[in-house]
């Protein structure tokens, strides 16, 4: 056997994935900080957070991802899609980029993300159960009922989430999500 | 239940299976810190282009592939794997991984052995010490010993626990294709390798959970799967049947059915699948007069679901197991003939095997015996045995 | 004496068990549709034998078939076809011989001779006009084949007789007759375990009279000047006997080195029938009556022997990489006198080199060493130790048994002729689909590919059609029985494939085979049967007699289990490059198999289709 | 079948099953090249001579294996402090593996100290998470005394700090014990108190596992041989508690789950229970046992076909046939509370059938009703209510737990149902 015939392969890369998942997560990660800030039931999640707290939602092994965070003065903020320089808190990974894909197309629900094992979470877990919450709310604001019904366990009737909240809500934090206040 | 009151077991090999299964080998690999595998397969996978999706499912990982190795050919050879160790030292390689036939897992195997053990795979006798990571790729040509702690390279068998692989991976990328008569032969194969488990062996739950799942799922989708080799669900859940089926075998002594199949195979190259098949009814009915042996007859729940066993009086049980397999053996006339005849194999070869067999089994049982299930087989007539 | 015209149809059949004989009269449909020799024995075997039946048992036949140019003085008529069950393969085999027992067999009266049962104490058989004599053979039993002979045949009988290593059950133990073997598939073994040492068959009591002595005197004669004018069976075969093949298949690439790790070696040459010619000073020492005369003996050490043919230079030589003809002629005369066949003792004896040197087994043998093969040949008659024993069953049974199956040079159980198919793709085809195993006298496309180079070795294309042709053709020759050098002669040396210049020739046979096929002549063979049994045979018949033949042979063996898994190479020739090819060639077998199949008519598995055994009037077994 | 879609399954526990299996102990060392075990335990099992049984069949051995150190300090609550206690006196001693005898504290603080011993690490902090921990870990044999928690099967690792009031969980398959040993005699002598609600944990394991999201078909036969071993020994071992073969029987029964439940993930019942032991320190198993037909009921709508399934190793094949599809899964609930009240009869009252009725040794009952808002606040966050089929918000939560507070069932009317997905229509 040649040695020289069985070469070094370095496998290629997906654009068209990683373009979207950065995308996605980056108006995620800027709507959590804006939900934060509008959402009462996510304000409060937040305040239950301890004052270190910082998130890291990426996939592995290079990303994308986002870090949202609480600021000096409590509040939750989205610090940017690089995880260095931080100390995070609570980290959520999602194994590889197309799982990461099948999760945040809906093809696969969080939850069924989650028994899937697409997930590795480092941290705290109460913490964990809590951004769990956090998310699937932002994602009621974001996307229309028809595609988060395929991402959430149960789509909240209008006694829990009155559609006047709803479509207020979802204006509101579309637009600071994307302008970032 | 009665529990048998000593037994042991053990599985190192995790399973992942599904969707996008191969794309969890970085992380995977990254849990024993590993970056840098050796890919073995062989030239059936390199045709059916097995390679090009798996490195496909690597991309944007940090992993680099150390080589891909695709020559292996049906039999894993000595001189082979002493080439692929210098290949993997060469390269640097951190971890193995086989994709394909069975050729390809026993050649990684060994390859491990020599690395870790430091010396020629014919000089190791036994094993004692964990091997480096090890990662299996089920394909639609991966049967028998794929799944298992045994390791056969040049009719050198070794066995020991350390011979699992540390993970095996189903994707349905891979699973599916092939022709009616490999789903028949690799189903059955498993099937006979899971059914003789919880016959021969004691009552274990820990390998019973593995015998009864294989045999449910091959029993719930051999039909459809060789009717339609595309199909996602039955194809990965026949594939999950394989894995079953090989732990359960290697936590179990050898059933009759297997060795006389592998035997065979040996000397006449019919498939072991296809002759184990046809055998395992009649080495059925022969443990079934056995008084300190008989059929479990929770295998019929596993066959025929949860409905159809409750209905079954307890006393049929084991008999509608016999009857059940016999019918499902005859399903498939193009592919499987339903006696050992049809299959044409020279009954004087036969009748030497089964001199040979009662030295190469734990359980007991006599050349005479032996030719009585194989002569049952031959013309599949019930009353021989 | 008395005369016979064309064919005596007799068929002798004896119970070695119960000492009755029979007598079985072929009929002229059965004349028709399998010729004589090979089909016929085929035909005899297949009508009277169950599939599945222990090739060392008592209920295997041995068949002893004379051809229906045997007898008549046509050119190369001294050959004769036995058939039986191989112990070594498990499936049939058949082999041709040029040696006396064949003539004393036709001229006592008979057209075959069937042997089945096993005799109570070691026999041998004294055979004449009137049947056959038991006697016993305690006395000769344990002895020499070529010693043995001598003492119970003169020069007015013929003999075939065994020695130690059939006696003893070597797979590949053969018969001699006179100077010449029943060489292939261990027929000496099924006489051993009959318990049947010898047969001798006196004949000369007729006198065997072609019905149309005109056509055949016309036809022979053709059949004579064909053979002097072509280059093949006048000069090359006759001045150096087979071996003058060693040259050419050491340039082309194609002689097996190091148990088919190569196909060329330097001091090859040092081993062709041209060196051997000089070194030994050769004499002819060949069948009767033949006119090629490629056998040869010469002088080894200053003894007279036999000079090694082809193949055992090869497989016992090259392929062991052992340079010295003095110890190869030594060891072919060891083997003569056990009876055993060269090509598989060779390949046995390379398989356990290799095996030996990967850490397999432990054993002194190593290639390019003389030491220890004589006491390795021995042994494996002898049986003193477990190696011994074991090396008797041939290649696949080691490899089954200690592994390395990947350089056990064989197909079904029969090991590989001393043709290299990595050079000649087609002759890698004639490996995987030749009926008795990897056997070179199937077809011969090695002929085409490299000797004649009409055909380029290393395409695909083409191969399967004259594979399929020459298998044809070849049973015809075994059948009508002659020698298959006179192919050759007869085909090469027709008018148009004479006159055809060799460039336009090869385009043809490269591009359209089918055709090219088509224009072969080989009415010679068709005329000498039909002037001799005075039957008409179109020559559309003829060829498909041979058809008939050879797929009878499959039938048989798929009945026996034979399909596509065992049409196959050994791994090494499939899957590795060697180091004289720098291109790495390996033979692209699935390619020309699949077209084979269609070609024959056969499925996708290999099994003959019903509609081709319609087609050719086999009878299905059921 | 259901074919699940994707899923990922590991059990590298190597069990040992049977009357004699300490015996074993020695040479499953020598398998893993160590000779100078540390022995991880606490006082209530040394107290019992468990220990001495462990330590006379490691004697009894030709084999040269030392028992370097025996701890057998290990509190109930252990935390990090404790772990480290113990790290360092497994390197003081020159211990190369640990034998850990015992129940849930005892393994997962012998997990910990694996952790940092063969990382040769002084903060198990940097080991928290998924896949933080890169290699094997040194040899871990796990024999456990309580037929219930399953720990000798599963990857995780709780480990609290009481300084900084966290709870740190490490998830690796090299906290995988490298061998269980089950044998009958560590759990002969555990009382009926002790004996039903470990068992029910157990049984709860196996429930959950079938009936929840990430169910797959190994664990489900591993559930469901669980189930059946226990529905089998439980009442007869509480009977005749010398039982050695019912008593093995229970303890495969809890590796059995302990297997399905860690690669299949538990539900809404753990997610209470967790809740209701961090606020009012109620035993584990306790809990479990009151709240499982709960679980099973809450997520009718979803899983009610799987609940119908568990029948029949509930209530063995005549029975499970004798009864219609749609009527299955409430008699696997029945059965299940029945089991609880035969449970109840049997220990003479000692073991608890709902919320109200649970007293520890003093007799005070142990969970006020006003606490039950607490509770289910703590539930929010427990990691299990991700693999819960339905949704569970802090009404829903608070709905449940006043239900199994009382003793009566919940009342369907009042959950919030998503999209049903059981395949069997559920009367009521």
């Amino acid at each position: 056997m040649r040695i020289e015939n069985y070469p070094e392969i370095i496998p290629g890369k997906n654009p068209f994935k990683k373009i979207y998942l950065a995308i996605f997560l980056w108006i995620t990660g800027r709507a959590i900080q804006a939900a934060a800030r509008t959402d009462r039931v996510v304000k409060k999640e937040f305040e239950m957070l301890p004052d270190d707290f910082m998130l890291y939602l990426g996939v592995s092994p290079n990303g994308p991802g986002f870090v949202v965070g609480k600021d000096s003065n409590g509040k939750a903020k989205y610090m940017g899609a690089k995880l260095k320089g931080k100390s995070i808190t609570l980290k959520m990974i999602i194994k590889n980029i197309e799982a990461a894909f099948l999760v945040f197309t809906f093809q696969e629900s969080t939850a069924v993300g989650f028994a899937h094992d697409r997930f590795m979470v480092s941290g705290n877990l109460d913490e964990a159960c809590r951004i769990g919450r956090v998310l699937d709310i932002v994602e009621i604001y974001l996307l229309p009922k028809i595609i988060t019904k395929l991402a959430v366990k149960r789509y909240p009737n209008w006694k829990q989430m009155s559609p006047i909240r709803k479509h207020v809500g979802r204006v509101i934090i579309y637009t600071r999500a994307i302008l970032g206040f | 239940m009665k529990l048998t009151e000593q037994f042991k077991f053990f599985n190192q090999a995790k399973i992942i299976s599904g969707n996008k299964g191969l794309n969890n080998i970085p992380v995977e690999l990254d849990d024993y810190n590993a970056s840098k595998p050796l890919i073995i397969t062989d030239k059936k996978s390199v045709e059916k282009k097995f390679d090009k999706i798996f490195i496909k499912a690597l991309s944007d990982s940090n992993l680099i592939i150390g080589a891909l190795y695709g020559s292996v050919s049906n039999e894993a050879k000595i001189a082979e794997v002493r080439e692929l160790v210098d290949l993997y030292i060469a390269r640097g390689c951190d971890s193995i991984i086989a994709i394909g036939s069975e050729s390809s897992m026993n050649t990684a195997k060994a390859v491990n052995l020599m690395l870790c053990e430091k010396k020629d795979f014919l000089e190791i006798k036994d094993v004692n010490q964990n091997l480096k990571p090890l990662i299996g790729i089920l394909t639609i040509d991966s049967r028998d010993t794929f799944t298992t702690d045994i390791v056969t390279v040049d009719a050198r068998t070794l066995q020991s626990n350390y011979l699992f692989p540390n993970v095996v991976i189903i994707d349905p990328r891979m699973v599916k294709g092939g022709s009616e008569e490999s789903v028949v032969e690799r189903s059955l194969l498993a099937l006979t390798q899971s059914i003789e488990a919880g016959t021969y062996g004691v009552n274990n739950p820990m390998n019973d959970s593995y015998i009864y799942s294989a045999n449910q799922y091959i029993y719930e989708n051999i039909k459809v799967l060789s009717k339609n080799r595309q199909e996602t669900e039955a194809a990965v859940a026949i594939a999950n049947a394989v894995y079953m089926a090989g732990v359960a075998f290697s936590n179990a002594p050898t059933g009759i059915a297997y060795a006389l199949a592998k035997e065979i195979h040996k000397l006449t190259g019919e498939s072991i699948g296809k002759v184990a098949a046809i055998i395992l009814p009649h080495a059925l009915r022969w443990i079934n007069g056995k008084k300190d042996n008989g059929i479990k007859d929770k295998i019929l729940q596993s066959l025929i679901g949860i409905e159809g066993y409750a209905k079954t009086p307890s006393e049929k049980r084991s008999i509608m197991v016999i009857d059940e397999i016999e019918n499902l053996i005859k399903s498939f006339p193009k592919s499987l003939p339903s006696n050992l005849k049809d299959l044409k194999l020279q009954r004087y070869i036969l009748e030497n095997i089964a001199n040979i067999i009662p030295d190469k089994i734990e359980y007991k049982i006599t050349a005479k015996e032996c030719l009585a299930i194989i002569d049952a087989a031959w013309s599949s007539e019930k009353e021989k045995v | 004496m008395e005369e016979i015209k064309g064919t005596s149809n007799r068929v002798l059949e004896v119970d070695l068990r119960t000492q009755k004989t029979k007598i079985y009269k072929i009929t002229t449909e059965e004349r028709m549709q399998y010729i004589g020799g090979k089909g016929l024995g085929l035909k005899l075997f297949y009508d009277r034998v169950k599939p599945g039946i222990d090739p060392l048992g008592a209920d295997n036949i041995i068949a002893f078939m004379p051809g229906i140019i045997m007898g008549t003085s046509a050119p190369n008529s001294g050959r004769f076809d036995a058939v039986t069950k191989s112990p070594l393969t498990g499936i049939m085999t058949t082999s041709s011989c040029g040696g006396p027992f064949g003539i004393h067999l036709k001229t006592a009266g008979w057209d075959g001779l069937l042997i089945k049962g096993i005799a109570k104490e070691p026999t041998y058989l004294t055979l004449d006009k009137d049947g056959v004599k038991f006697h016993k053979a305690d006395k000769l039993w344990g002895k020499s084949a070529i010693i043995a002979q001598n003492e119970i045949s003169d020069n007015k009988s013929g003999a075939v007789v065994i020695g130690p290593a059939g006696e003893k059950g070597v797979r590949f133990a053969n018969i001699i007759s006179g100077e010449r073997f029943l060489g292939r598939g261990g027929m000496g073994a099924v006489f051993g375990s009959k318990n049947l040492k010898a047969i001798i068959a006196k004949g000369k009591f007729y006198k065997i009279v072609p019905v149309d002595q005109r056509g055949f005197d016309k036809i022979k004669k053709r059949a004579a000047k064909n053979i002097k004018t072509n280059y093949m069976t006048s000069d090359v075969y006759t001045k150096y006997g087979t071996n003058a093949n060693l040259n050419g298949s050491n340039a082309a690439n194609i002689l097996p080195i190091r148990n088919f790790k190569d196909g060329q070696h330097e001091d090859a040459y040092k081993l062709s029938g041209e060196a051997m010619s000089n070194k030994h000073s050769t004499k002819h020492h060949v069948c009767k009556p033949c006119s090629i005369l490629c056998g040869k003996k010469g002088t080894f050490d200053g003894e007279t022997l036999p000079v090694p043919e082809f193949e055992t230079i090869g497989l016992m030589g090259t392929n062991l990489e052992i340079f010295d003809s003095n110890y190869i002629a030594k060891w072919n005369w060891l083997c003569s006198n056990l009876a055993m066949d060269t090509i598989s003792t060779g390949a046995v004896l390379g398989w356990v080199m290799e095996a030996a040197e990967k850490g397999l087994i432990k054993s002194n043998l190593k290639f390019g060493s003389t030491e220890g093969v004589e006491d390795a040949i021995n042994d494996m008659v002898e049986g003193k130790t477990e190696l011994g024993r074991d090396m008797a069953k041939g290649t696949r049974f080691l490899s089954n048994k200690y592994g390395g199956k990947d350089f056990a040079i064989q197909v079904k159980g029969l090991e590989m002729a001393a043709y290299e198919p990595r050079g000649a793709y087609g002759q890698g085809l004639n490996y995987a689909t030749a009926n008795r195993g990897a056997c070179h006298l199937s077809s011969y496309p090695i002929a085409l590919e490299i000797y004649f180079n009409l055909i380029n070795p290393y395409a695909t294309y083409g191969k399967a059609h004259f594979v399929k042709f020459q298998e044809d053709l070849t049973c015809l020759v075994n059948s009508v029985h002659t020698c298959q050098f006179t192919m050759f002669a007869y085909v090469f040396e027709s008018l148009l494939t004479k006159m055809t210049p060799k460039p336009i020739l090869s385009a043809l046979m490269t591009y359209l085979p089918a055709i090219a096929i088509k224009l072969i002549d080989y009415s010679v063979y068709q005329k000498l049967w039909q002037t001799i049994s005075g039957m008409k045979i179109s020559s559309a018949a003829f060829i498909k007699a041979g058809e008939r033949i050879h797929v009878l042979e499959r039938y048989m063996n798929t009945l026996e289990g034979i399909s596509k898994k065992d049409d196959t190479l050994p791994d090494r020739m499939l899957n590795e490059g060697r180091t004289s090819d720098p291109l790495q060639r390996v033979v692209p077998l699935e390619k020309m198999l699949n077209k084979y199949y269609k070609l024959r008519k056969f499925d996708e598995n290999g099994i003959p289709t019903d509609e081709l055994l319609k087609k050719l009037s086999i009878e299905k077994k059921a | 079948m259901d074919t699940q879609k994707y899923y990922e399954f590991c059990t590298r526990v190597k069990t040992i099953s049977g009357h004699n299996s300490l015996e074993e102990i020695p040479q499953a060392l020598m398998d893993l090249n160590a000779k100078s075990p540390m022995i991880i335990t606490d006082k209530g099992v040394s107290a019992v001579g468990l220990i001495q049984l462990v330590q006379d069949a490691i004697k009894k051995s030709k084999n040269k294996i030392e028992i370097k150190v025996i701890f057998d300090d290990v509190p109930a609550d252990s935390d990090i402090t404790t772990v480290n206690e113990i790290a360092k006196l497994y390197k003081e001693k020159g211990c190369d593996s640990i034998i850990t005898v015992g129940g849930g504290s005892p393994m997962d603080t012998a997990k910990g100290v694996n952790i940092l011993v063969s990382e040769d690490a002084d903060d198990l902090m940097q080991f928290t998470g998924a896949g933080a921990i890169k290699r094997r870990l040194n040899p871990l044999i796990a024999i456990p005394t309580t037929s219930g928690t399953g720990s000798e099967m599963t990857l995780v690792a709780v480990i609290a700090d009481h300084s900084k009031n966290k709870k740190m969980a490490f998830t690796s398959y090299f906290l995988l014990p490298d061998v269980a040993i089950l044998d009958s005699r560590m759990t002969l002598t555990l009382p009926d108190f002790l004996t039903a609600p470990t068992a029910m944990d157990a049984l709860t394991h196996a429930c959950e596992a079938y009936t929840c999201l990430a169910k797959n078909p190994l664990s489900d036969s591993a559930a469901l041989f669980a189930i059946e071993l226990i529905r089998d020994n439980l009442l007869n071992v509480i009977k005749k508690p010398k039982d050695a073969n019912g008593r093995l029987a229970l303890a495969n029964a809890s590796a059995l789950a302990g297997i399905a439940f860690s690669n299949s993930m538990v539900g809404m019942v753990h997610t209470i229970g967790h809740a209701i032991g961090g606020v009012c320190h109620v035993p584990h198993g306790v809990a479990m046992s009151i709240l499982l037909p709960y679980g099973l009921e809450y997520n009718l709508h979803k899983t009610g076909h799987l609940t119908g399934e568990l029948l029949l190793p509930l209530a063995g094949s005549e029975k499970f046939a004798a009864i219609p599809k749609e009527l299955r899964p409430l008699k696997s609930i029945e059965i299940i509370r029945q089991l609880n009240e035969d449970l109840h009869k049997a220990t003479g009252g000692r073991h608890s059938r709902f919320l109200s009725e649970v007293r520890n040794r003093e007799g005070t009952q142990m969970i006020p009703k006003d606490k039950i808002r607490d509770i289910a606040l703590t539930a929010q966050n427990d990691g299990s209510i991700f693999y819960n089929p339905e949704e569970l918000d802090l009404e829903d939560l608070i709905m449940v737990i006043e239900a199994a507070w009382e003793g009566v069932p919940i009342d369907r009317k009042k959950i919030k149902m998503s999209k049903e997905t059981s395949k069997v229509k559920i009367k009521i």
